[in-house]
């Protein structure tokens, strides 16, 4: 009944492809873990506000998707939003100056590591009340129809959102109209605490597809380019009009639910194992075996990921603070 | 001029903005083919088909969502509720998504959505009678807008229909005129007056925060909305009849409110009523009396009286349910109360 | 994809079957037919408060899922609830009385049609919040499991109701703790004016069981000793513990969605082909061939439902008249 | 005495009323196996067993419609919300449900149920940060309560629990305490009194509508909750080094409401401020300014000042959480504009 997890280390295949695309994904995929990394240090050693999700190992999903995607789709994401903003090309440095809380941020400070946003990228909000942006997405998709603009409309959320009516009712609108969306469940295989045996009836979480008559795919989300593939095909079913899928992506977060939390529910076999199925490695081994890059190239690319999120933060810090009076003028919008 | 009930002024408001408009669309249960439960959207599916009409599936949260996303991206949402209570369904996604949006994205995203429907207690039961306002008012980044009038009904969701923000639009059943399955009771209620019902056929927006004073007077101020407007308007009928001259504001908005109207009558008549449909606690008539306290005071010359639906889930039984709701004559008690203090 | 509908005409096969257990279903089904029918006409005629919804043509339903369970067994019951009632044994009297928002009435006149209840008889509540009163059932299995009591719950809800996040959430909850709950769809195939096939992006309404690794099961909801037989299953299955299941029941509202509502929107030939499916005359048509009963053995049962109805308004016209104060007494409960 | 944190004392109180009555049962979001995201479960689970630690998937809706469900066959449920800001997921069970089946059954249904979790601005955000109290407030059929010390907290919960209604018990995340994950932060909220942290092992309930005057005094009454009521009673030590007496109280419960308490104090001081740290519009400070109107308005020497959170989503720079957020400062502001007024 519930497919058996098996953990994939093997590199990523990468015989015959698209050079320029798997260098891409490497280099997005290294800034997002860059940037929580980096992020993480900030916490623990600087009086940073708020909290944060890390991603850190989930890199591939986020990054094997929005390679699928035009620059003019849109996405919605969650309280663990910072790959999708990378991956949506948010720019670092806004990003990372609103983690500081600067005017600068893509938010001006109002939003915030929970709320990371930026519309001229088509990245529509990421909404921390678990499910609730899935049926926005869906809103986002049923525009495109509407608009007839040919974008389609990718909803990111975890295994434990599955569990909320959100999800019922968009992809059953969504299916039902054969609106150009795609869901992607990101299963890290734990809601905080919680297995997805422990909180779903059906573990095998893409067949929950059936009840709406829609596809599911359940493919390794620490594989990018199987992700991207796997997009790829809900990309073209959506745009030609034939509906939305749902894309399981099978993946693990390596740190705790939040900043500091110790994530104590889980064996250290099982996170050691999944260290070892890093989806950075396995890219760059894929790349290394095909010969699509030298060790060398690939280590260049790791330097420029660092410095540039060595810059966003340079650029963090001489941002301006939050005047205490700034969100009066965001309340509501008025010409 | 030309004569409409509520339902249809509210009905040719929303239309003449989707002709005007093509970013306009709406969606709910029932809205399209059969025409709403209150028929507001009657015909709407014909003349602007099915991408723009979108009868849904039973989905309150979902197709909120929806509308959300939809605002979100170029189009302007009118989403119907069939009774607002159900709205309650869909409270995440209209008080921590569609209100906060704005706000979270440093100004950046905007919501054009109107989330419209009927309420009021009509003999349903507690969970078709309630009046919700007060949630939606104690919800920032929202507005809020209550017509009391079809002149009113068609200039304001015009105006909530082009606001760059989600609207709450509330309706009144009773008030929906004979044209609506609403109306066979409307008509029931003596106290609605005929007033406001020469409805201009051009489009035309009321300025969300303009009160309207329904009529003026020196001795006293009848603040209230909806149906209660009209018990208030038929109080200061009764009272004239004794020598008493009531002034009546219809706020018609209470976010944004217009204090400026109120505190002028207040300035004036010193005594205050307030009165509003839904649940007294923490409710409308809580915040008009916190507003005048805050900005009035001085000019009191007796506590404001606050009239309003009881603490209690809305009994079935008519009896109880009337003892439950104010009446013209709780209303007509409490000035003659504020007068005599 | 979608179950093509067959309308069904043939009489119940009673052959064999316990004559005590149909004769009861037919007088069951008579009782709320009665009721509703005598309500109609009371609404048009005379000063009734409030509104109704009809179950009429649906009472095999009601009758058959309510006849497989115990006194003490549970169930909650919509906007459309007055057969359930009747099927749960709540006295005829205190529903009439409740309709007429009498003080004898089921819930003293607070409550009216959309809320007939009475704990006594098991009838947890009508919750005329579509799809609101399913996780309640739900909550109801789930105490019984920890009372160890044995009981199940029943949740009845229509075929728009599926589609309302409290499905899916309670669902997976029932069957990912196994709880003895049992979910009746009654699929008259609309929701207002809306088809199943316009509102479910699976019209196959009992298929929609496969996200919760739950059994569903179709079954003609006009043949009660089918709705029956189903229903007795699924009780066994949840008395045994071995978790919840999903029944649709296909029938049809003969009449309007409420009171005088003309259902224009559906097929004139469509209404009349159900009319003659009519499940309380299948039901009869099945105990004469079968021998059960005779046609003057039925007829004398018909009359006792219909004096019983009589009764009943007669009791009703009798009660005294709620005072305005009488909610008072009833907004919190306080020892 | 012992002493205890609030986290800790509530963490007392549910434990020792899950070994009193067998029907007590708990459920929510990562209850039971981790012990809540604030601590406040930790090891009922192993106590307990599953069968009466209920750890849910994340269901708002639905698991509180499993909890009213077992309230009504014999239990009595706690549902925690990992954040109240979730509650607005399963606001239609909320309020739709739990608060009126009571009424809808004419009385004959009771549901005994909990309603709990963390609330409160501490810097994550408009969907982590809303103080809910108000929508609670405006729903009849439910009570509401609101501890402010690791005493009262005790005593409060022990009465929630064995109360026949829906109770929404409103904990803040800054008072939890150093043994709570939001304790960290509570530590250096300077404003935060070690008071009512003497709490007696045996159980004992706090009657719901008992207001707690928290300092007496003569000059000005300052009615507070939960954190507020802490920010409160520093200005009171402030202002008592300028020789002005504060008397501070807590209503600990807001449905029911000790009216009786409120108005003793006004009647003495004639000055009122009301603070609460939910949004102004329609919250609980502009019911308490209308209680007090209704109640008291002969007794006032200047209008009731209100002090509650601006009319805004919270934003997430901190610099703008506290602009929004009433502070020390503010309260003080206040408490001096009614004395001069
Ligand atoms: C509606 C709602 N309920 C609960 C939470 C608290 N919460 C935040 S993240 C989380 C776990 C989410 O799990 P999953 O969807 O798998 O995403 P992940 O954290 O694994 O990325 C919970 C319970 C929330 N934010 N929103
Ligand atoms: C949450 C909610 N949304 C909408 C309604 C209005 N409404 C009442 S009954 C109904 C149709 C329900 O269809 P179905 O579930 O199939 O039940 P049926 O009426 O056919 O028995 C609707 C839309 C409601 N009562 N509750
Ligand atoms: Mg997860
Ligand atoms: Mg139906």
């Amino acid at each position: 009944m519930t497919t058996e997890i098996e953990i994939r280390r093997q590199p990523v295949d990468c015989a015959g492809q698209d050079a320029e695309l798997l260098l891409r994904m490497f280099r997005k995929m290294l800034e997002a873990r860059e940037f929580e990394e980096q992020l993480y240090y900030l916490f623990l050693t600087t009086a940073m506000p708020g909290t944060m999700h890390q991603a850190v190992g989930q890199e591939a999903v986020a990054v094997g998707v929005v390679s699928a995607l035009n620059p003019d789709d849109t996405i919605t994401s969650t309280h663990r939003g910072h790959a999708h903003c990378v991956a949506k090309d948010v720019p670092l440095d806004e990003m990372m100056a609103e983690m500081f809380a600067k005017r600068e941020g893509s938010c001006r400070g109002m939003g915030g590591s929970m709320h990371l946003t930026d519309f001229s990228k088509g990245m529509l909000g990421a909404f921390a009340i678990v499910g609730s942006g899935i049926p926005i997405a869906t809103g986002a998709a049923l525009s495109a129809r509407v608009r007839n603009s040919g974008q389609v409309a990718v909803s990111f959320f975890g295994d434990g959102a599955v569990n909320e009516g959100t999800f019922h009712e968009a992809l059953n609108m969504a299916a039902l109209w054969n609106l150009p969306a795609i869901y992607i469940i990101e299963n890290n295989q734990y809601a905080l605490s919680m297995t997805v045996a422990e909180s779903s009836a059906l573990p095998d979480l893409a067949a929950r597809a059936c009840a709406y008559n829609m596809p599911g795919v359940r493919v390794d989300g620490n594989d990018a380019l199987a992700v991207y593939e796997a997009t790829r095909a809900a990309v073209e079913r959506a745009r030609a009009g034939e509906g939305p899928t749902l894309i399981e992506a099978l993946t693990y977060r390596i740190r705790g639910h939040a900043r500091f939390e110790a994530a104590g529910y889980r064996p250290a076999e099982e996170v050691d194992a999944w260290k070892n199925a890093d989806p950075i490695e396995r890219l760059a081994a894929g790349m290394i075996a095909a010969g699509i890059a030298s060790e060398d190239q690939l280590n260049q690319i790791r330097g420029e990921a660092e410095r540039a999120i060595e810059e966003a933060i340079a650029y963090a810090e001489t941002c301006s603070e939050v005047a205490a009076e700034d969100y009066l003028a965001y309340i509501t919008a008025e010409e | 001029m030309r004569q409409l009930g509520l339902a249809a002024a509210i009905r040719e408001g929303i239309i003449q903005e989707m002709r005007a408009d093509q970013s306009v669309i709406l969606m709910g249960e029932d809205v399209g083919k059969f025409g709403g439960a209150f028929h507001v959207t009657h015909d709407m599916l014909d003349e602007f088909g099915a991408e723009r009409v979108w009868d849904t599936p039973i989905s309150e949260a979902g197709f909120t969502g929806l509308g959300i996303g939809a605002a979100l991206t170029g189009m302007r949402a009118i989403v119907e509720y069939q009774y607002l209570d159900f709205i309650f369904c869909a409270m995440d996604q209209v008080v921590n998504q569609a209100a906060k949006i704005h706000l979270m994205s440093g100004g950046r995203a905007k919501v054009p959505l109107v989330l419209r429907g009927p309420q009021g207690a009509t003999g349903r039961g507690a969970q078709h009678s309630q009046s919700i306002e007060a949630y939606f008012m104690h919800t920032p980044g929202m507005k809020v807008v209550l017509p009391s009038t079809p002149y009113d009904a068609k200039g304001l969701i015009i105006s909530a229909i082009r606001d760059d923000n989600p609207v709450l639009f509330v309706e009144h059943k009773l008030l929906y005129g004979a044209a609506s399955p609403g109306g066979g009771k409307a008509l029931s209620d003596t106290a609605i007056q005929a007033i406001g019902m020469d409805v201009p056929e051009e489009p035309y927006a009321i300025p969300l925060g303009s009160a309207d004073i329904k009529r003026a007077g020196d001795d006293v101020t009848i603040i209230a909305t909806l149906l209660m407007l009209h018990r208030a308007l038929a109080v200061a009928d009764q009272l004239s009849n004794e020598g008493i001259s009531v002034e009546v504001i219809d706020p018609r908005s209470l976010v944004p409110l217009d204090v400026e109207t109120i505190a002028a009558s207040i300035a004036k008549t010193n005594r205050v009523v307030v009165v509003s449909e839904d649940t007294s606690r923490a409710g409308v008539a809580a915040e008009l009396v916190a507003t005048i306290n805050d900005h009035c005071f001085y000019d009191l010359e007796a506590p404001v009286q606050r009239v309003a639906a009881g603490d209690t889930p809305i009994p079935f039984a008519p009896a109880a349910e009337r003892h439950v709701i104010p009446q013209v004559e709780d209303i007509r008690a409490a000035a003659q109360r504020v007068l005599s203090d």
